[in-house]
Order: structure tokens, then C-alpha cells, then sequence
């Protein structure tokens, strides 16, 4: 165990803060023209990516020719910290950045590379991701949006649902039934679906917060048809590179989930000083309280995470990963839920904007907002499921 | 000791029950979500039925029901997530011109022809130590100055009863002033059918209803206690309707092709939710018939009631909405509604952690100087 | 609703109290000799139950033969809230008088009920309740132990588990399988053993707290042989009578619950303000609050148990019940474990002997010692199960 | 950062795990608990693997490993719920002697021929301003006079660690106490394995270890963040002890013809306690790196790790007693030694809740007066 990082991981860290420093995007411009959704790139934020992956810090991990510089895990780990603390976003399309080109590069052909994932790389083109369905939820099993073949052409019909940044993305990687007869889990294809195919339809889900700028949306497809050469990978092979895709940057991801807790956390302490004048002792007392145990579970969050991430990088298993899909999002929620409560009236109020959904705490609306993550991408009962399951052994019902 | 509604009290509940769910639909509520609309033909619906009439006493031309009954129609007014006028007018309005003998506003409530509020809350505070707001004498006539926030239907109030300090002999009093001679600001926020409002007041004309002096601060707790349990009663209205829709929802939703509330960590929950339900109106009923019977435990019960609606609309609101899955999270779907009437509850009529710390002084837990 | 009972209760009330004023055992009759099981008389304890039952005071809701004077549900609710506040117990022998008397009452024979219940309503024998087993635990479809016919005995073997009082009852009111081919719930038949029958050996269950004076009790049968007529209404029908046997009183159990916590609050109350001096402001607040947190639950339970109790006595129906135990079980080891937390290094220590077992507070063994209720007679879980199930109409598994 | 065990230090974790099941088996801390068996034969072999000498400096003839290591030893001896002799000499004396620079005391530590503990709380308050035994000084000797309680291992210490107060000046001094000048009254209680007592000095013969002046309290906590990093660790694993029985258990108990295992309630339960166990231990490990690196935040760190470990006690305590039924409750099972070690260690060296105020206090969240 060790706290301090070697001296050519600073090293590391010091390079890339000096190129950050010089190149970063102006707060003002991002401030201007803030990202509405997720699969939505600004001016700057186009420019961005593309300064990042010119200069190999798009994705350190990576080859040069695809953005990055063969860094290791350590200095992933280090550098994603950097542009958190920078305040500067990796990416405005996460799904695009993190699940999708890498799947692409995964299993695609060289010409779905260079047409998909590196525009994406880039800059140049955002991408959404097609999986949840009204009636499957976190159950790709029962998928039922079917493509059926007829000559050099895909027709796809059916109906994708939560479909972060549909309405802004240039394409969607969306996972359809090729086989009805097979059985489950199998039978399921990728399929790469320009968002401007005819009888593609997105209609934009409000949400029960911000309904100003909804960033989910229900995708219809009555007959749209895509060429044959769309297919990523194998006919029916789609449920083993979902597996792969959804588990890419995985040891990462908690980094996101306790970087942005320890935002939040930070706006809590400052938020707690400007209540504390107006209550009483006793309620002082309460309220500290309240916050210093949100406090430890950040300081946990973070202990948790880089003891699963020290495992990752020794080759070994990381149990932690269940664990902190379930617990950062549980604490995100709390945290708000505290921030709202000691509030006052002013938790009442409602912002607007997707740019101010982060930075607003304090208000009930920020709460409601926090259940994003404990619904989506597999929910906190499902990962207590897995924990028990696949981490402690727990027989199956 | 009978806790129970009696048979009458529980054709009443059904009756208002009944009446909402045909004249305050989930559209209805919507439209004061998306259209600004503030209930204005609920109003009159209401008006019509003599509900504003309800605890209004016989003697002003009222029904002079007691405040069991008051309480049932914050609860069912919950249950339909109603904007909030007629709540402020009964449970908020009505006691405080009961407590200073306004027949004659009393009888314009009765008639429907006066909606109003309490405006006590100051930066968020709902307790009488923190009133700014002064109210100065000049012969007979008084005037307010101060802001008041988070007004509960302050935004379809005609009339405010005002609580405020006498800066010469530093007691708070409680008058009234007409809504034209007020400032109010709207604020629709989370959940726009709560008709929030802060109002600011600039040596308005007041009218007096109760005198700032040594007795005013009992007779105001006689004004608020009823106010917190309705609202109390209010949210578990809310929370009662929200785990009714997630348990049927939970009784068709599949998932891996099993009922998802066939799952036993779900079972679980369920049961730990309508015990929060039950629990919360074992306590708000309770503090209901100790009012109603002007028991002389009446000043902890408003206390047990609100903390108890805080622990429910804690959990209601929570699992409701998790379980609920992202359909729960889609402002198509109506649940919302009630989501945002539980949880804005909590921060209007005092928190739960207040009136715990309340609680705590009067069991004699705090000690000098603690507060 | 209403808060007063009426003139008549209240009348009703005023007779029981000064007779118990005369004719209550004395505070140090019960002290110097204490009940040390649940199934042990002391003699005061059997003078009292013999003056219970001649006065008609014994169980108010029977005819005057059977020791009570046929009252009214809401008199023997004011019957037993005027005992618990007088600090008298009812009995010694909780399950003689709740559950064993009234089932040979309601299913046995006049013999069984002039040879059994009488003499345990009369305060001359005490008996205990054989259901569990160590492979059955709350399941009593799974029973094992057998009865089997050899001309005019029952020969039983088997062994029971967690039998409270077992070392000091006069006889066992046993369950036992009298068809080992039937199956489950049918096949169980209930069988009166008395406890000096040869072959019967008892060997007390030590607990983890208190384990100087233990109550329950492992019970082996080892060819115990017991006349054929000690058979408890008809072969074969042990399901349909246990049912019957747990649900006497039942509605009036969550009164026992309450009452108990409401002592233990009141207790928490003095205990709280003997430690708040020593400690901080911020302290102080967190320690308030832990136990005003718990005055609203314990004046929640009565709420609720009064409700249950209005909808009983009103024919209706009284979901409360099922919430009743696992609630108050729960709260009072909640109310329990609060007190131990702030009571310092002064938590640790322990007591000696069963009739202080409930009189102490503020010890992490008061704690432990209050798992009894949530483990036993249907856990916790069990209990919820219940209520979904059955209150909430949730689908089985 | 990496807050993983390196190599070196898993081996030596899997080396005490391994030791400690041979030589302090649950039937030796039966022994203790109904023989009043104080752990002698495990203390001589303990002495025979060195294990003493571990913390001690080499400049003092120990082994002169780092505070991680302690913790470890401080961790495997919660999951043997082992006596305490070696628990307070480890984390509690020797990191008084280190801080004293006291060789002489160290090396005889080191050999096996001193144990020994800090006696710091009084009244079950683990605060030095809550310290009223004095410290007198009459030429270049001290004596001391008051009554510790809770001093773990008191039962067997032969060197008391006390701090007093030295009345002239008011500041707060450490001072060594040989058992002979002391009354060490035995306080068996719940955990007898604890070897728990209380011990009163009159006018005891003291030696000083850290004079009583402005940097003593500084110098203090550079003794009580270890040791109370190493009893939190130690409840967590006794903790994870308690939650492996459990797991298994859960594993092969049956009821109505299934592993109870299987059922989801019980299944999330069992994600919830792995969650509590993961992240107390990895608090606990990031306290025990940063004390060990002497890292600016060690003031924090101790107080995160001694919360986390007591929300991990209940959570563990009460779930690890209540999945297991009847059979937890019982004497003759094993499992009631870690459930009381577990529960026991809240009460010391600070309690959860005064652990969270002093974070309070240090995040600025504390108005001047609420302390």
C-alpha cells in the first residue's frame, strides 16, 4: 500500500497539465454553448476532441494513430483525475467515446472503422446506443426490434426507449434480433443505423426533471432499411460483444462516479456553511452530522475504488466494480436528498438548462435527478443481484 | 382510546375521495404543470360542494365539522396531488380566523368568496423566532413590512394572515392583509400546483387578528399545529397513492419473465413501505382527534405527525420512484406528481429534523443553551 | 376517533384497580423470588393465579367458571394496560395461560380440561409449548418427531428445539407427526406430555446472554410413552388447531409489545439524561435525536396498535397485526442498541440473574437479549413475507 | 495511491490468519470466557513468533516494520476475537514508548517480557478533555491519581500507559505506571476476552513519557490515531469473520425446502453487508497508509476509520445474529465471541458519533460553542 504516485507517473501528470493548461477549451466558450445532450458536440467541443486525439491524449491508453499514447493504467488513472480537477469535459458523448468506437475497433471491419469510429474519435460525428426496449428494461434477453435481411439491405422495425442523445447523434449503434427462432440471448446482432435513415423517428422523453432539454428518447423504426455491410461483427454474435462493450473502460468507470461524488461533496461543505447560520444548535448539530457521513462515504467511495483499481492493474479480480455501480450511485442520491433537505424552501426551486443539472445542488429537483443512475445501466437491485450471485456465491433462486 | 375513523368520518373520506378522483384528474394537475393553470374550476367545483364550509363554525354560517374531518380532506387532497388552495384555505386560513373570532371573514370563507394562506415562513424557517417581519402600530391602524417565503397557494390567496414582530414590546403577532395590498411574487418551482408564492409586504395595511402579547405565541401554535398535521396528512395522502400505483405496478411489470413483485427483495420493501404509510397516519390521525379534542398533549403531536410524514414521504418518494424503473422517470407518466407533493412537503410547515429537535426540548433532551 | 373510553370503561377500570390494590403480590415477594422461566411458578406467582381466577380477573373475557367474567374486548384492552402500569405480571407462564389452556379449552376433552387447563388457569401447573425442532425452525410442515400407536400409548421419539420453560413445566403441549405418509400440514397431531414421563430428558439451551439462567430448552424423546387419550382433539388435525392455538389472543399481543417498549422508553428517557451532562453539545444534539427518534416510533406503535385494535373490535379486518411484530420487535431492539451506543464503557457490563433481563438498560447484552423477538415465533422476515403476501396481495415465489 | 496489501504484506497477513487459527482456536477464547483464562499460553507463543517485537523500532531490537503491518496483526487478532494482550501492546503501548523515545521499555516489549496499554478514558469518554486524573510533580518525580476505565487489557497489562493532567498548568501529560502501583480492578462484562479493567492510581509512582505542555495533546494523538485505527480494524475483522460464518451458513440452512441463500431478500442483505465490510476495511487501510506514511491528513483518517468500522459493527452484528436464527443465539456456538467483539470495540477508543463530531469540527461545520 502506498498513497504517493511514482515519480514518472508525476512526471506524467506534469506533462499532460502543462498541454492541458495551453489547450484547453475557454470556460466562457463552454459556459456559451453548453453540450444539451449526450450525444450532442458544440463548436468547441468538436475542436476539442480533436486537439485531444491529434496530440494523443484523447484515449492515453491507445495506439498514437488512434488518439492515444500507450500509457498505462496508472497514468489513465492520473490523467482522468487531472481533467476532472481541470473542469474540463473528456468528451460531451460519452457512449460515443467509451462504448461505441471502442467496439467498433473491437469488432468491425476496417471500413466501418474509418466510416464509424475514428470520425467519432475525432470529433466529427456523435453516436447513441440502441438497447433498452419498452418491455425488456435491463433485460437485453428479451430484445425484440427485429432486422430482417432482404437482399443487400437490412429492414429494422421495432422500438428502442432511453435512448440517451437520440435526438442529436449522427448514428446508433443499436442491437436487434437477426434470428427470432433462437433463443434469448441469442439470435441478437449490432447494426450501425445513420439517425437519418427514412422511417427512423425520435421522439424526444421528458423527463420529471429539466423537461426543458430532455436528453432521452423513444427511437422508432418502421422499415428503415440500412445496408447489409452495417452488420459489427458476427450475424447473432450481439449478445458476447455486448458483454465486451459494456464492460470497456470498466475499471475506469468508477473513477467518474467518485470524481463527480467528490464535486458534489465539495458544493455540499460550502453549501453547509451558508445554512448553518440560519438554524438552530441542535439542528446545526443534525445537519453536521448529515454531511460528515456523506463525507466518509466519499472518502470510502474513493479508498474502495483504487483498491479494486490496484487489483485491476495486478491482473487481478475487482470485485469492487459491482460494488461501486450500486454504492456511488446510492451515495450521489443521498448526497442530494441531504442537500435538498437542509435547504429550506429554497429546495423547491427548479432550474433549467442540462449545463446546470450538475452544478444545481440543493434542490429536490438535483435528487430526483440522481436517479438516473440508480435506474439506468443496470439497477441497484440488479447489482446487489450480481454481488451475491457472482462475487459471494450465492445459489441462483 | 379508538383510532379509527367512525363510519361517518369514513363515508366523509370516501366521499372526498370519490368527488377528486372525478374533478381533480391527473390532468387537471398537469395542466397547472404545463399551463400555468391554477385550479380556479376545482376552485369553484369545490366551492359548490361546500367544502371551504367544512370547518367553518355554524355560527358563521359554516358546517362546523371538527378537525378529524379538516384532516381527512388534507389527506384526500394529497391522494389527488390538488392544487393547493382549498388546503391553505381550510387548514391554514380557517384556524387562524377561528382562533381570532372573524365571523365575518369566516362567513366569506364559507360563501367560497375568500381564499387565503398562512404567510409565517421567513428564509425558509417555520418557526416564530425567526419572524423579521414587523408590524407597527399608529393609533388603531397597523401596517407590515417583511418578506414572507414559500406561501403555501399564495398565488390564489385573496387574503394572507400574517405572522409579525412588534419591534416595541418584541412579540409576534398575527394579522391580516389583503392580497392587493401585497407584492406577490409567484414561484411554481418543483411542483406548481402548490401555488408557492413569497410575498413581500411594504407597511401594508393590517388588519389585527391576534394581539402581539404574552399570549400570542400559544395562540399562533393553536393556528400551526393544525396546519402541520394537515399538511402531514397531505403528504401521506401523497405517499399512500404513490405506493398503491408502484404495488399495482409492481404486480404486472415483468422482468426476466417473472412479476418483478414476485421477487422477495422487492417483497421486502413493499412491506417496509406500507408499514411507513401505516405507521404516518397511525400518527397524523392521532394528532388529528388530539386536536379535534383539544387534548392537552396537542402541542407534541403536530411534532410526531410531521416527522413521521417526513419519514414516509422519505421512503414513499425513494422506492416509488426506483421501483418505478425509468417509466417512473418520464413526465408523461402522472407519477411525478405525487413524487413532488411528498417531497415538497417536507420543507414547508417546518422539517422533520425540526420538529425532532422541537420534540427533543420538550421531553427535556436539550440542554441550556443546546436550543 | 376518539382519545377518552367511555364512562363505563372507565368504570370498569376504576373496579380492577382497587381490587388489584388489595390483592396484588407484593413487590417483595416478587423480587426475593423471581421467576427464573417462563414456565416457573414461584408460590406468590401461584397464590396470584388462583386470586386472579377466583375474583374473575384472571382472563375478563371468560365466564366466571373459567376465572374471568365475560368483559368486552375494549375492557380487557383497560384490564391489561392497568396491570402493566401497577408493575404486576398476569402470569409466570405466558404460554400456559395464552395459548395451551385456551386450545385443550377450545379442542380437548372435559377430562384433559379438568386434568390440564384447569389446574394451569388455577396456578398449580405450569406447561410449555413443543413446536420447533432443529431442522424445522419455523417451519412446521417439516416436523419430525413421531407418535405411534402400541395399543393404548403414544410412543414418541424425536427431539424439540428452543422450548422456553421446558426445565420447569409440568407438562408439554407437543406437536408431533402421527402420519409419517401424509404430507406437510397433514399428519400432525398435538399430544400432552407430561414432563416427568420417563425417557423424556430436557438439557437447557445456554444463551449467549444471561447464560446463567437459561429458558429454553433442547427436549429429547427417546421412546417417551403417554397414554392414548392425551391425544388433543382429532388425529391428524395439529395444523388446523395450531393455527387456532397461535392466534389466541392475538389480538391483543401487540398490547404486551407496546406496553413493554413503553417501558423501555420511559427507561431511556432517565437513562438519557443521565449521560447528556458528560457529553458535547454536538453530542448532546445526535444523542436527542437518536431517542426522540424512538419516542415517535414507540408512540407510533401504539397508534397503529390502537387502530388495529378499533378494527378488530368492529368485526373488520386488522392488518396491523402482522406489521405489529415485526415492528415492535424490532423497534425495542432498536430502542436497545440506541441505549448501549451512548452509554460509554458502561455498555459492556452485564447482568445476572432473568428478572433483571428486562430491567436493564443501556447494555450491548440488553441488545443482544432483545433478538429473541425478532428471531423467534415467525422472524422478521417471515413477517414480511406475510404482509406481502397476504395484507398486499404480492404473488408468491 | 494503492491501497491494495503488496505481496510482502498479504504473505504476512495470510501468515498471522494461518497462525492465529492454530494457536487461538475458539475454544481457547471459551477458555476465557468461561474459565477466566486470560490468554497466557497464547501470549508466550505469540512471544515465540516474534510477534511483539514487530512495531518495536530496530534501534530498540524489534523488528521495526511500519503502522500497516500492525494493522494487519490488529486485524487478524478482531477474526481470531483473540485475548487482548497483544492487540494493546502492539497499538496501544508501544506506539506510546516509540513516541517517547522510551528504548529501554521498547526492547524489553520487543523480548516478550512487558506487556501493556494506554489508560486513557475516563468515565467511558475517550477525549482528553475529559481527562481529570492529575499529574503532580515533586522535584523530578510525578505522581499520578485518578481512575481509567475500559483499559484494554488492563486485566494483564504489567505497564499502564496514563495520561493526567498536571493541575498547574492545566495541559495534559503521558506517563508510565507499573501494574505494582496500581489497582487494577477486572471488568470482565460482555467480551471477557477483552481482559477489560478498571484501574485506579493514588498517588502512583509515574514516569513521564510526554510532559504536560502545549505539544503534548499533539503529541497524544500521534498514540491514540494508531491505536484507534488498529482496534477499528480489528472490530473489522472480527466483522468479516462474522460475515464469512454467515455467508456460509446461509449456504447450507434450508427452510421451507430451500438454502435459504437463495432468497433475494436475503441475497441483498448479503450484498449490503459485503459493501459494509469492503469499505470499512478499505477506510481502514487508507488510515493505516496514511498514519504509517505520516501523511498530513493522518488527523482525519482516524476518525473516518473508527466511524466506518462502527457502521460496519451494526450493520454485521445485527444481520450476522439475525440470519443465523436460533442457533446465533446460543452459548454453545462460536459466534456470539465475534459479535461481542465486535459491538464491544464501539465503546472504545471513541465512539462512532464522537468520531463524527470531531470531523465536524475539523471540516468547519461546527459554529464556535457547539463544540
Amino acid at each position: 500500500m502506498k498513497l504517493q504516485f511514482d515519480d514518472a507517473t508525476l512526471a506524467f501528470r506534469d506533462e499532460f497539465l502543462a498541454w492541458l493548461e495551453k489547450n484547453r477549451p475557454a470556460a466562457e466558450e463552454m459556459e456559451t454553448d453548453p453540450a444539451v445532450s449526450s450525444a450532442h458536440a458544440p463548436d468547441w467541443a468538436r475542436r476539442w476532441a480533436r486537439r485531444m486525439f491529434d496530440a494523443g491524449w484523447l484515449v492515453p491508453g491507445w495506439a498514437p494513430e488512434l488518439g492515444g499514447r500507450n500509457a498505462g493504467a496508472v497514468e489513465t488513472l492520473v490523467y482522468l483525475e487531472a481533467l476532472t480537477e481541470a473542469g474540463v469535459p473528456r468528451t460531451t458523448n460519452p457512449q460515443g467515446l467509451g462504448i461505441i468506437s471502442p467496439s467498433i475497433l473491437d469488432y468491425g471491419r476496417p471500413d466501418q472503422v474509418e466510416e464509424f469510429a475514428m470520425p467519432v474519435l475525432r470529433g466529427e460525428l456523435t453516436a447513441c446506443l440502441g438497447m433498452s426496449e419498452p418491455d425488456a428494461g435491463s433485460d437485453l434477453a428479451n430484445l425484440k426490434t427485429a432486422a430482417v435481411r432482404d437482399g443487400d439491405e437490412w429492414v429494422l422495425n421495432g422500438q428502442k426507449v432511453w435512448t440517451s442523445g437520440a435526438a442529436y447523434a449522427d448514428f446508433c449503434f443499436l442491437f436487434c434480433r437477426t434470428d427470432p427462432d433462437a433463443r434469448k440471448h441469442r439470435g441478437i446482432s449490432i447494426i450501425l443505423v445513420p439517425m437519418d435513415t427514412p422511417g427512423l423517428e425520435v421522439k424526444p422523453l421528458k423527463e420529471i426533471v429539466h423537461p426543458d432539454t430532455p436528453d432521452l428518447a423513444e427511437v422508432f423504426l418502421d422499415d428503415v432499411r440500412v445496408p447489409i455491410e452495417n452488420l459489427v461483427g458476427e450475424e447473432n454474435d450481439g449478445w458476447r460483444m455486448a458483454n465486451g462493450s459494456l464492460a470497456h473502460e470498466r475499471s475506469m468507470v468508477w473513477l467518474d462516479s467518485v470524481l463527480a461524488i467528490e464535486r458534489s461533496m465539495a458544493g455540499l461543505l460550502d453549501h453547509a456553511k451558508a445554512w448553518m447560520p440560519a438554524l438552530t444548535p441542535a439542528e446545526r448539530a443534525l445537519a453536521a452530522d448529515d454531511v460528515v457521513r456523506l463525507y466518509i462515504e466519499t472518502k470510502a467511495l474513493r479508498a474502495l475504488g483504487y483498491r479494486g483499481f490496484a487489483r485491476f492493474v495486478k491482473g487481478g479480480n475487482a470485485p469492487e466494480q459491482a460494488l461501486m455501480k450500486a454504492y456511488s450511485s446510492e451515495t450521489s442520491r443521498d448526497l442530494a436528498r441531504i442537500a435538498s433537505e437542509w435547504n429550506g424552501t429554497d429546495a423547491l426551486h427548479t432550474t433549467s438548462g442540462r449545463s446546470n443539472r450538475r452544478r444545481a445542488i440543493g434542490g429536490i429537483e438535483g435528487y430526483f435527478n440522481t436517479f438516473g443512475s440508480t435506474i439506468s445501466a443496470g439497477s441497484s437491485e440488479i447489482q446487489r443481484n450480481i454481488i451475491a450471485e457472482r462475487v459471494l456465491g450465492l445459489p441462483r433462486e | 382510546m379508538d383510532l379509527e375513523l367512525s363510519d361517518e368520518q369514513a363515508e366523509l373520506r370516501d366521499n372526498f375521495r370519490s368527488v377528486l378522483e372525478d374533478c381533480c384528474s391527473p390532468a387537471l394537475v398537469r395542466a397547472a404543470y404545463e399551463e400555468s393553470d391554477d385550479g380556479d374550476s376545482l376552485w369553484r367545483q369545490q366551492v359548490e360542494l361546500g367544502w371551504p364550509s367544512l370547518a367553518v363554525p355554524e355560527t358563521a354560517g359554516g358546517l362546523g365539522y371538527g378537525f378529524v374531518e379538516t384532516a381527512l380532506l388534507a389527506e384526500e387532497l394529497g391522494r389527488a396531488a390538488a392544487p393547493a388552495t382549498l388546503l391553505a384555505t381550510t387548514s391554514q386560513l380557517t384556524p387562524a380566523l377561528v382562533e381570532a373570532d372573524d365571523d365575518e371573514a369566516l362567513a366569506r370563507v364559507a360563501t367560497g368568496s375568500l381564499r387565503g394562506t398562512l404567510a409565517l415562513s421567513e428564509k425558509g424557517r417555520f418557526d416564530l423566532d425567526s419572524v423579521a417581519t414587523t408590524a407597527r402600530r399608529q393609533g388603531e391602524r397597523w401596517t407590515v413590512t417583511g418578506t414572507k417565503d414559500g406561501v403555501l397557494a399564495g398565488a390564489t390567496a385573496d387574503l394572507f394572515a400574517v405572522a409579525a414582530r412588534d419591534p416595541e414590546t418584541g412579540f409576534v403577532g398575527l394579522f391580516a392583509i389583503e392580497q392587493t395590498d401585497a407584492k406577490v411574487e409567484r414561484r411554481p418551482g418543483l411542483d406548481p400546483a402548490l401555488l408557492l408564492a413569497d410575498v413581500v409586504f411594504t407597511s401594508s395595511p393590517a388588519r389585527l387578528l391576534i394581539a402581539p402579547d404574552a399570549d400570542a405565541e400559544a395562540r399562533i401554535a393553536r393556528i400551526t399545529e393544525p396546519a402541520t398535521v394537515a399538511l402531514a396528512l397531505h403528504m401521506v395522502g401523497a405517499c399512500r397513492n404513490i405506493f398503491e400505483q408502484t404495488l399495482a405496478y409492481a404486480k404486472i411489470r415483468k422482468q426476466y419473465d417473472r412479476v418483478i413483485g414476485s421477487f422477495q427483495a422487492l417483497k421486502h420493501r413493499f412491506a417496509d413501505m406500507y408499514l411507513e404509510v401505516e405507521r404516518a397516519t397511525a400518527l397524523c390521525y392521532f394528532a388529528a382527534v388530539s386536536i379535534a379534542e383539544d387534548d392537552p398533549e396537542r402541542g407534541e403531536v403536530a411534532h410526531l405527525a410531521k416527522a413521521a410524514a417526513g419519514d414516509c414521504q422519505r421512503l414513499l418518494a425513494e422506492d416509488g420512484l426506483q421501483l418505478h424503473g425509468g417509466l417512473g422517470f418520464t413526465w408523461e407518466q402522472d407519477l411525478h406528481f405525487w413524487l413532488k407533493r411528498a417531497k415538497a412537503g417536507e420543507v414547508l410547515c417546518g422539517t422533520s429534523a425540526w420538529h425532532r429537535t422541537a420534540l427533543a426540548r420538550r421531553l427535556g433532551l436539550a440542554s441550556e443553551g443546546d436550543a
